[in-house]
C-alpha cells in the first residue's frame, strides 16, 4: 500500500518530457519532488505563473509570488506571469498537457466530483471545472477509499459533480486505472496489495485483465 | 495625456452606494485593493454584491467586510479559507454564487471587452450548468456565459502612471488587469504613482483607458497565507 | 464651403477634454491637428496604440511604430502599446468616447455605408465595423455630395453597410446635422452656404427649425 | 525549461502542406513574418487559406504568395494595398471572407483560448451577418461568432528567449500575440533571441506555452508603407 508520497512518486512516473503541468493542492503537489530530473517540464498554476520552482528559502519568500495553494514559490530561469484571463485561456485552450488532482469520488465513466458536500462543505471549485473540462490528459490522484472506509471508485458519484466523463487515469494508495467505456480498467497494484483487496475497496466495475503486475516505483 | 489621479481613498470611493455590485481584483490575500477595502469598511455601506475570486481570511481583505455584514452576495470561485464566509453561507445570510474560477475570469474579460456572451465547456454537466443554455460546438458541449456587470472595480497593481497606465508584479497580477475597464467605475491603488512617461509604452500590462481613478496606497501590509520555506 | 481642413476644424470643436478618440482614414485623421491645445485628448489607432503623437521628424521614423492608416507616428508620454485583440476590447467596450470617420453614403436614421462599392472597390472594412457598432459617439467627416454631385445623405444606404442605426452627428463641406428619429436635424451651416442649397444637396428627410445659424469656426 | 528552438527557417515550417490553413501575424507590412513567408514562397505550396489582417503589398509580404497563386482563400479585414490581390479577388480567382478587423483579432484569441465561440455587436445588420445567429443581450443586437481553426500560425516578435517566451515592439505587436497558440502549430521568428532567464517573467507579452518552435530570422527588411514625417 502506497502513502502520499508513494502516490505521488507513481505518478511522477506519467510526467514525460516536454510537458507543462499544472498540479491541483494536497498530494498532486507532491508530484514535482518526484519527476525525473533528465527531463523538461514546467509547472503552471492557475493563479498566473509558468515555471514554477521550488519554495524560497526562509527569508526570501515574497507576498506578491504564491502558487494556486496561496503557497510562496519561486521561479525558474523561462518563467513567466500573466492574469487570469490568460491562465484559464492556456487551461481552457489545452496547452496544458497535463492536470493532476485529487477528488472526492470518481466514476466509472470518469466523472469527478471534489468541491462539495452539500450542507456540509462549501469551498468553492476555484480552477477545477476549467480544469477538467479541458485537459486531455488528466490523472486523479486519492486514496481508493475515505475515511468511512467505503469506496471513492463508484458507479455513479455522489456528490454534485465537477466535470463529466474526463478523468483519464487514478493512481490510489492501493492501484492504478484506467477509465475505459467499460469501467474502471486495473493497470497495477501497489506493492503488497492484490487484486482482491482492490476488488473489495472498488464499487465502480474493476475490469481485471490477466496477470496485473506491481508497480514499479 | 488625460489625467486619472485622485487625491486618496476618499475621492476614490465616491459613488460607492449601497446595494452596489463591485468587482475586487487579487487572489486569496495576493494583490487585493487593501486601501480601498479598508476604506469600504469605514463607509458603512451595505447590501454589496462582491464579484472577487475569494472571500479573504476572517481577519483580513473581504473578510473585514464580511464581519460587517456589507456583503449581501458574493461571486466567487474558491471560499475555502473563511469560516465566517462559510458560517454565513451555510446559515443562508449570504448569498454565494460559486463560478468556475476560468469563467470568472472570462466574464470579467468580457465585459471589459465589450462582449456579451461567450462559450466555455467548464461546469458542463455539474449544477453550474443549471438554467443555462448549453450548446455543441465540434462534438464538445459548452455552456453560454454572460459577461459581468458592476458598478465599481477596485484593483490593486504595484506601479501606475498618471495616465491610468498599469504594471503589475509577480503573482499580484491575477484577476486584477480582467477587472479594469469591466465597471461602470475602474479605481486603482498603486504602491508606486509615478508622472506619465515614466513607463515603457511597450511595457504596460494595462493601458489607461481601462482606468477611471488612480491613487498611492497608504500603506501595505501584504499579508501571506501560507508562508511556505524550504531550508538550506 | 468647407474645404477638408475646414470640416476637420469643426469637427475638433466636438472633441472634449479628457476624451480618448479614434480617427479613420482620410479627413478625420486631419482632426488632430485642430485639437484646442488647453484640453488633454488621447489619440487610439485600432492597430495597437494609445497616446499617438505628431508625425516624426525625417530620419526619426521607425517601421515598427505605425498608425491604422499604415503612417509611421510617435507616441506622447503616458503612451501605451498592445495588441489588437485589446484595442479591439476598448472599442467594443466602449473605452473610446469619440469616433470620427469618413463615409461613401449616411442614410437619415444613422445606417453608414463606408467599405465596399460591389463590383469595383473592395479595400475591406477594416476595424470600420467594430467602431461603428460599438462607438457610443460617432461623428461622420465626408462630402456633402459625391464626385457626381449625388448626395450622400439618403432616405436609404444603395451600398452595403458598414452599421445600421449608428451616426450621430455628420460634418459636411456644407453643414452640421444630427440624426434624429425623423431624419438629419440641420444644426449649422457652413460658411456662405444657405439653407436651400444644404436642402438641394441632401436626398434624405433634413428638417428644419427656426433659424439655422452658421458655423463658428 | 521546455526548449523550442529550431534551427532556422527550414526547420520551423516542417509539416506545412498544400490546402492547410495559416494565421500570419502583423498590420500592412508591420510585424509580419517576413522569413516565414519568403520561405513559404520557396517551398511551392499551394491551395492554402490565409487568416492575416491584410494581404501585403504587391511585391512584399503576403503580396509575394498571391504572385505565386499560392493562396486559394483569404480571410482579412482590409486589402487594399494590394491591386493583385483586388484583381484576382475580383475575377473570382481568389476566394476572399473579409472579417470586420476586431472580431478577425477576437476570433483568434478564442481560439487560442479555448472559447469556441462569443457574440460581437460587429458586423450586425450588414452582409457579414449572413448565416450567422444573432441574438439581443440587453437591447442591443449581436452576431455569433466562432474561433479559428487553424493548422499553422506564423509569428513576429522581436525578442524570444529559448523558452518561447516573447516580447514584441511598438505596435508590430498587433495580431501576432493574439495567434500564438490559436494554431495547432505556432511558428515564431524573432529578431533577437536570447537564453531562457533573460527577460524578465513580469514583463513577457506572450508566455512561452503558446509558442511551438522558435528561430532567429535571418534578416529583416521591415519595409515602411507610407513614410509620413513633418520638418523640424
Amino acid at each position: 500500500m502506497l502513502d502520499k508520497n508513494g502516490i505521488a512518486k507513481r505518478i511522477a512516473k506519467e510526467v514525460q518530457d516536454g510537458y507543462y503541468v499544472n498540479l491541483g493542492i494536497g498530494i498532486p503537489t507532491l508530484v514535482a519532488n518526484f519527476v525525473r530530473e533528465d527531463i523538461s517540464v514546467e509547472f503552471q498554476s492557475e493563479n498566473g505563473v509558468l515555471g514554477m520552482g521550488p519554495f524560497p528559502f526562509e527569508g526570501e519568500e515574497d507576498a506578491d509570488i504564491i502558487n494556486a495553494g496561496k503557497q510562496t514559490i519561486t521561479t525558474l530561469p523561462g518563467a513567466s506571469f500573466f492574469d487570469s484571463a490568460t491562465s484559464f485561456g492556456m487551461i481552457r485552450g489545452k496547452h496544458v498537457d497535463l492536470t493532476i488532482l485529487g477528488a472526492m469520488e470518481v466514476s466509472e465513466n470518469g466523472d469527478i466530483a471534489n468541491w462539495k458536500i452539500p450542507g456540509k462543505m462549501v469551498k468553492g471549485m476555484g480552477g477545477a471545472m476549467d480544469l477538467v473540462a479541458s485537459a486531455e490528459n488528466i490523472i486523479v490522484a486519492m486514496m481508493h477509499t475515505n475515511r468511512a472506509g467505503e469506496s471513492k471508485l463508484l458507479k455513479n458519484c455522489t456528490l454534485p459533480l465537477t466535470g463529466v466523463e474526463c478523468v483519464k487515469k487514478i493512481v490510489t494508495n492501493l492501484a492504478v486505472l484506467e477509465v475505459t467505456n467499460e469501467g474502471f480498467l486495473l493497470l497495477e497494484r501497489a506493492p503488497g496489495v492484490t487484486v482482491e483487496e482492490i476488488q473489495k475497496a472498488t464499487e465502480g466495475n474493476l475490469i481485471i485483465k490477466g496477470d496485473v503486475p506491481e508497480m514499479i516505483l | 495625456m488625460i489625467k486619472k489621479v485622485v487625491s486618496g481613498v476618499h475621492e476614490a470611493l465616491e459613488g460607492v452606494t449601497d446595494g452596489m455590485t463591485l468587482m475586487l481584483g487579487g487572489f486569496g490575500l495576493c494583490g487585493i485593493p487593501e486601501n480601498c477595502i479598508a476604506h469600504l469598511v469605514t463607509l458603512n455601506i451595505k447590501g454589496l454584491t462582491c464579484i472577487s475570486n475569494n472571500a479573504g481570511v476572517d481577519d483580513f481583505g473581504l473578510g473585514l467586510l464580511l464581519q460587517k455584514r456589507q456583503i449581501r452576495k458574493m461571486i466567487s470561485s474558491y471560499v475555502g479559507e473563511n469560516d465566517e464566509f462559510e458560517r454565513q453561507m451555510l446559515s443562508g445570510e449570504l448569498e454565494v454564487e460559486l463560478t468556475p474560477q476560468g469563467t470568472l475570469a472570462e466574464k470579467c474579460r468580457a465585459a471589459k471587452a465589450g462582449i456579451p456572451a461567450f462559450f466555455t465547456p467548464a461546469g458542463y454537466g455539474t449544477e453550474v450548468a443549471k438554467g443555462k443554455e448549453t450548446r455543441e460546438f465540434n462534438g464538445k458541449m459548452y455552456l453560454m456565459e454572460e459577461a459581468y456587470k458592476a458598478d465599481f472595480a477596485f484593483v490593486k497593481a504595484w506601479k501606475g502612471d498618471e495616465a491610468g497606465n498599469l504594471i503589475f508584479k509577480g503573482t499580484a497580477r491575477n484577476f486584477n488587469p480582467c477587472m479594469c475597464g469591466a465597471a461602470k467605475v475602474t479605481v486603482v491603488e498603486v504602491e508606486e504613482l509615478v508622472p506619465a512617461g515614466s513607463l515603457d509604452p511597450n511595457q504596460i500590462h494595462v493601458p489607461g483607458i481601462f482606468v477611471n481613478r488612480i491613487f498611492k496606497g497608504e500603506t501595505y501590509e501584504k499579508r501571506i497565507e501560507k508562508r511556505t520555506v524550504r531550508t538550506k
